[in-house]
């Protein structure tokens, strides 16, 4: 079962990971991190493919992978 | 479950200062993945520019000098004749390379420094706040061409990796995007190459990277991919100019 | 002592340099200074030291700073313009603290100006280098054996003290050419690729060396600025106490004074020989550190022996004359000698000014 | 003591390198001594000149209003400098560029430059003959130390030693 | 009189940089100096002006000379390290004699340094324009609207003496919002174009432009720079009598005196303040022109009845602090009150060294 | 009799101070005699460098300026900006265009500014007395590479003109040759062609011309046309590289 | 009279504009005036803040260490300026990111910006809230100045005319 | 009957006209000018063709063709 799992810190939220996720698994949350961004969450981790493009176009390493 | 991508281990556990969505983030992940890749992580000298990215040492684990805006192929010259053991990439800005660093860029192309020079084209001066950089494109607005910028008055902007490769030294020169996780990853493979080439046959190369700058773009992210492929890479063609 | 030999100032001083250490020289051409660029160009070879041809002042300054980051003795000579264009890089150098000799050959007149001889590059390099009005240490010789010993201790002094080292020659000193006797190679330790500005040759920890020392026990930039600049100041004010050089010619007791440094002093003595076979008393005070500024035996100048001061400069306006002022007894007649565009001062001329002193007029 | 000279002429003369020779043979005496060449440096063409100074303590002024010694290799140089001669200094002219020398109250010192190089071998050996002619002369410098100082610095190739060896004698001769 | 507006120092000065005249900006982005770019940018087109953004200050300052010789009033800003940038050019306007008005909004530090205001390139502008020991006029304003009234003058003193002017703003000031009277436009004769230093409209006939003015009464160059910047000299002696400006501020009871420039001196006004209302007697002097330095007023400070002075200053190491101790009395204590990199001058601490002077400590 | 060739009217009364055999003559000569073709030679004004030209004031009958070493471009662009009617030429050595100047060089040609650049290529900087120049020939002695110019510490010489030709903004870009009659004809119309393009067209023009510096090649004047033929040419090709 | 403001919130929440306002309007009541920003510059994100004095006297220095007035839009401004307020004076605090805004000696005045913003119209509208809740405690300035200032300012546009109409009236309703 | 006079004034005696000139008409004088260079001189006159190749080689502007 692969994931991509959001490191809040690093985040900004910038969105660039939703545009690439094929299965628009990627969202901003309704949380704020220390710099005020609203953090990426992965829903529905169960259709993640682990294709990894989210993790390869985040500026801000902030996406790991796991499958 | 196993790790398919994860934070390279080259960069520090500070997060960047840059805007959301901002490319230099992407570049300096990607250095810092060749870094851990060529076990250079150490070795590797960083020299940083006068931009956005100037005080970008508390992000990654290299060493790192800075230079005045401009002039950081000319310190690196110094640096890499009397430490030729140590890998050093050039970060630069457009401005800081192609505007008032030009001397010094085209200078040490032509001699053909050993070190790697990776140049930010987003089109503006990102740091001071969107003035036009000498890659802003024609009827681009910044704030000081407020009704986009004019052939008339401003010329032309310049493609510095042809400049770059119209010389005889450089061994390889090439300009990559970073807009689409496809790009990102040629982007990748082009600095590795360079990198490779400078450690291996002490060779001088130019990467131009596309980046994107949402905040003086004036754009979301979410709208790089699209102002990219229409605005940008028309006007500057990706791809191997040499080597 | 071996029997002394007969070198032009330039060639002698980058001799010396080398054997000083000195390993890495980046210059750009320009007359009186290209001497320094070719001796260079084919003697470091020999030591497999760096020599670059730089494709402008800017870039040969910026360069120093690459070479003194990777731990060599590095140096750069130019004059007049082209140390204009060096100005940045000056600052940078102060501000980060980064070891390194460069020479001013000096030459007539601003802008373009012509090749002689000249002062008027005194202020560019004592009262600021470059923006942000920090300082390094600043020496003008006055005889090519002066220039060697100066440039022969000068990366001892820059690596002591973390500073910039400037050393005012001119186009007459530059290719005068006097008996020398050139010093021994220095031996140095391999140890200085761990200090700390230097980014050592093996693969070591992180190191990041900036121009501006923005890290300090404060949380805002300028308050660190403020802290770190204040330490630098010290360091300045110290080198009042440690750094001082000057000499004093006939001065036990001299009735008159001429103030002087580099070419215009020594052309003074002939002055002063003359003058003293026609009775005059009349003595001198030689400043070889420009930076730090000889205060003391200025300040020492008593009113109740001293008849009068002539400073003799080449320079229009006045600069080093000005320094020279601020510290001596406002009750003392002062005068100033001045010529510049490379008219050297005059022999003659100076006799005239200290007889016209002495003859009450 | 103290001496002074000054020595002129047209770039190609070999006026630097007559200079050069005597400022190190005034080294090779043991005086102190200074050599200053005027240096167009960015101009080409015209007169070349330099002075030197040897004295028995530490030198001043490298220059002078006046010189104990001028010497004038052609007809611009001794245009511009023959009243740069010291009351009672001597005046060297070469004779064949420089006709009918004249200055009041100096000791004019004449020779065909061209002919003493001619019977010396070689053309380019006109400043060799006026070295020793100078040298000979002014007396500030042993002719032992002048000919040390010439074959040290000019000595290397064979055959120039052999016309150079000449030329000196030449010159000696005509001082006497 | 219209009403005052609110307007920034940087916006403020580039208007009135417009009504006075200007009609060319050449210049390089640099946080604290950008928004006159941006702002010249967009206004100099209503006005059928040039604005270039240059590819460097070297170029930037460059072009300023070309668009002088052309008759342009013509202006540049910049602050720290493109002020280095320009020193070259420095050398060529003043030697060259070209009017220009140059602005340099300080920034913290040197070398790179930081964002925030600063008077350390005091010494850069008023010691030496670069390489050659030249000056210019150099002025520091201290609120935004004498920052325009000097800009609204400055061509005309620039053209009248034929030299380069540099006002020294800083980043505080020139970002800080105040009440200003935006001046009418300057209405010029088109008379400039047969100004000497200026290659005309039309065609004419020939005319040779130098930096180096090497054409005179001698037969060489060096004796024509002497006699010509000889010549420069006189007419800085003379800015001494006709140039100077400054301000007195409750001098009249004074027994301390407060010396200072620009910023600090203004935020010394509110120390003085407090101060009098404590019933210390202490007044300013405030030098307005820098080059010419007020003398007079330093040198006529009484030693019976001043018992201290205190120089507050942006800067470390201090700068203008030096001028200030070499024209007054040495019988009077003097003391400085130093901040830099940014960290501008404190009012507490400016009332506590006085206070500290009044009482005797 | 008639005259069929004559000295230029648009020359002075006064021989200038290059050395025997030197094309810095001949492309005076040939901008003199354009001016009075294109009956512009009131109007004409000379920007100079600084090199051997620097003091050509008194050679012919032109307005000039000078400027720093380097900077001539970059103060043309001010004048002709603010001047826009007089025709302009900026007259630069090689060192002078090429190394100190690069910056300006590229960045008036990048804005296409209003004006005619002749680069002298002499292949060394003859002023200061033969030293290496950014267009010194591999393995070429001068007095900074007394052993020749080599490639590892040096690079290569730059070709200028195709720096310039690569940009978008410059009309007319050229490299010819003043060692013979015929192609000092053809230096002649390109340089005409040139002011003609920036007169009636208000286009930046580059003309690069290769030059003989016989005194710091160290050669007679009459073994000029050999030593370009078999060293020069071969690395710097003539001809028209844009417009 | 001299009178000192502190304005500080993140970037997004207009207090420079909040401030320039001010600024204007004081100018308009014929106060000598200053504003000065705190500039980031080349630094992004973070607080961004401005002061601004107010005197019937030339005005020295524009910074205090205390101010008499201190107005924190979010959190971090008022975990950094809540200790600059003069003993007496007013901590204006947006108590929609701050609870419990504490200082001793300090009249603490606290406003609930989003819901007042979201009131007017706008969310954007917060710091027009809090322009009129500030002017109309310290009466430095009369409402109308304040008002028409308002207008000149950023009246262009018909739609935000009447927003910040409705804001201004809710912030100075919320000072009685 | 054409011919090249060469204006003793400008000569510098380089020697590039005698070099084009197909007649091999040009040769240096004995004379030296002012500034002692030993200028250019015309022969046999007679043969010139006014081909002007001598006149424009000339870096100094030295050479005036008649026909
Ligand atoms: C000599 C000098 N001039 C100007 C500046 C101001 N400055 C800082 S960064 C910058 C431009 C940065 O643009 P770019 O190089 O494109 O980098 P980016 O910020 O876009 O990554 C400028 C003009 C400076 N620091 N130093
Ligand atoms: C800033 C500066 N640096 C160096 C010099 C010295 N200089 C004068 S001319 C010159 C080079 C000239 O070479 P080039 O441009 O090729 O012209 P050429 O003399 O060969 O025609 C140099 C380095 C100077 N005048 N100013
Ligand atoms: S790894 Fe692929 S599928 Fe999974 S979240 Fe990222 S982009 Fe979507
Ligand atoms: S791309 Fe990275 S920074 Fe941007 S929203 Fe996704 S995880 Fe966050
Ligand atoms: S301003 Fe532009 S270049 Fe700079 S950090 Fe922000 S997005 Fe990146
Ligand atoms: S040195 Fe060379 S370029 Fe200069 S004048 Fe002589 S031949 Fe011409
Ligand atoms: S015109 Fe022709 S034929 Fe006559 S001399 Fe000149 S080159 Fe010879
Ligand atoms: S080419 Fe001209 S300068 Fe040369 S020799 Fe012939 S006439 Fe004289
Ligand atoms: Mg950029
Ligand atoms: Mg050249």
């Amino acid at each position: 079962m692969a994931k991509a799992v959001i490191d809040e810190k690093f985040c900004k939220g910038c969105g660039l990971c939703f545009t690439v996720c094929g299965k628009k698994l990627l969202k901003a949350g309704d949380k704020a991190n220390a710099k005020g961004y609203y953090f990426a969450v992965q829903t529905e981790d169960d259709k993640c493919t682990a294709c990894s493009l989210c993790a390869i176009i985040c500026p801000d390493a902030a996406i790991t992978v796991y499958k | 479950m196993d790790v398919v991508y994860k934070r390279s281990g080259a960069l520090s556990d500070v997060s960047t200062t840059y805007c959301p969505g901002c490319s230099h983030g992407t570049a300096f992940k990607l250095i810092a993945e060749i870094s851990e890749e060529l076990d250079i992580v150490n070795k590797l000298v960083f020299a940083t520019p006068i931009g956005c990215t100037t005080f970008s040492a508390p992000f990654h684990k290299f060493s790192t000098f800075m230079s005045a805006h401009g002039r950081a192929p000319a310190n690196a010259t110094g640096f890499k004749r009397c430490n030729p053991k140590r890998p050093v990439i050039v970060y630069q800005g457009d401005g800081d390379c192609a505007a008032i660093g030009t001397g010094e860029s085209i200078h040490a192309a032509a001699r053909g420094e050993a070190f790697t020079v990776v140049m930010a084209n987003n089109q503006v001066y990102g740091m001071t706040g969107g003035q036009m950089a000498p890659t802003t494109l024609t009827g681009q607005k910044t704030t000081t061409t407020p009704n986009g910028r004019s052939v008339e008055a401003c010329g032309y902007p310049i493609r510095m990796a042809e400049q770059i490769a119209q010389l005889e030294a450089p061994r390889f020169v090439t300009r990559q995007s970073l807009h689409t996780p496809k790009n990102i990853l040629q982007a990748k493979a082009a600095i590795k190459k360079a990198l490779e080439l400078q450690i291996n046959e002490e060779a001088y190369s130019f990467v131009e990277l596309l980046c994107a700058c949402p905040t003086n773009w004036a754009i979301e992210p979410s709208g790089i991919k699209e102002y990219m492929e229409k605005n940008v890479i028309p006007y500057f063609p990706l791809g191997d100019l040499k080597g | 002592m071996a029997k002394k030999e007969m070198w032009k100032g330039n060639e002698a001083m980058s001799e010396v340099a080398l054997r000083a250490g000195c390993r890495f020289f980046s210059g750009y051409p320009i007359t009186p200074q290209t001497p320094i660029t070719e001796y260079l160009a084919w003697r470091l070879a020999e030591v497999d030291g760096v020599f670059i041809q730089a494709e402008s002042e800017l870039a040969a300054a910026t360069m120093l700073l690459g070479a003194s980051i990777a731990g060599a003795r590095a140096l750069t000579a130019t004059a007049g313009p082209g140390l204009s264009l060096m100005t940045e890089s000056l600052s940078c150098l102060a501000s980060g603290r980064l070891p390194a000799v460069i020479v001013d050959v000096q030459r007539g007149g601003a802008a373009t100006g012509n090749l002689q001889g000249a002062q008027s590059d005194y202020n560019m390099v004592t009262k600021t280098l470059g923006h942000g009005g920090l300082k390094g240490l600043v020496y003008g010789p006055s005889t090519v054996e002066e220039l060697c010993d100066i440039i022969y201790d000068a990366w001892d002094k820059a690596e002591k003290y973390r500073t910039p080292v400037f050393i005012l020659s001119d186009a007459s000193l530059g290719q005068m050419m006097e008996p020398v006797d050139i010093k021994p190679f220095k031996q140095l330790d391999e140890s200085r690729f761990d200090l700390p500005y230097v980014i050592g040759r093996e693969e070591s920890e992180k190191k990041v060396i900036q121009d501006t020392p923005y890290a300090g026990p404060y949380s805002t930039m300028s308050e660190n600025l403020d802290y770190n600049y204040r330490k630098y100041n010290e360091m300045y004010e110290q080198w009042k106490e440690d750094e001082v050089l000057y000499e004093e010619y006939m001065m036990d007791d001299a009735e008159y004074v001429i103030i002087g440094w580099g070419m215009a002093a020594r052309i003074s003595k002939s002055a002063i020989r003359n003058l003293r076979k026609k009775g005059i008393k009349v003595g001198m005070i030689r400043p070889i550190s420009l930076f730090p500024f000889p205060e003391k035996p200025l300040n020492a100048l008593d009113a109740k022996k001293i008849k009068g001061i002539l400073v003799v400069e080449m320079a229009i306006p006045a600069l080093f004359y000005h320094d020279v002022k601020a510290q001596v007894d406002k009750n003392i007649p002062i005068k100033a000698n001045l010529h510049c565009g490379g008219y050297l001062s005059q022999v003659d001329e100076i006799e005239e000014d200290i007889l016209k002193m002495a003859g009450g007029k | 003591m103290e001496k002074s000279y000054l020595f002129a002429g047209s770039g190609g003369q070999g006026v630097q390198t007559l200079g050069t020779l005597v400022a190190h043979a005034s080294n090779e005496e043991g005086h102190f001594t200074t050599f200053l060449p005027a240096y167009g440096g960015e101009m080409r063409g015209g007169t070349s000149n330099c002075t030197i100074k040897m004295a028995d303590e530490e030198i001043g002024s490298p220059e002078e209003k006046l010189y104990d010694n001028v010497i004038v290799l052609n007809k611009p140089s001794y245009d511009r400098f023959k009243g740069r001669v010291k009351k009672g200094g001597n005046l060297f002219v070469n004779s064949a560029l420089i006709e009918d020398a004249q200055a009041d109250g100096v000791n004019i010192i004449s020779i065909n430059l061209s002919e003493a190089a001619k019977e010396a071998g070689s053309d380019k050996a006109l400043n060799i003959v006026m070295y020793a002619l100078v040298l000979a002369c002014t007396k500030d410098i042993s002719l032992e130390n002048a000919e040390k100082v010439l074959n040290d610095k000019l000595g290397k190739k064979e055959q120039f030693r052999a016309i150079n060896k000449k030329a000196f004698d030449i010159g000696v001769k005509a001082s006497k």
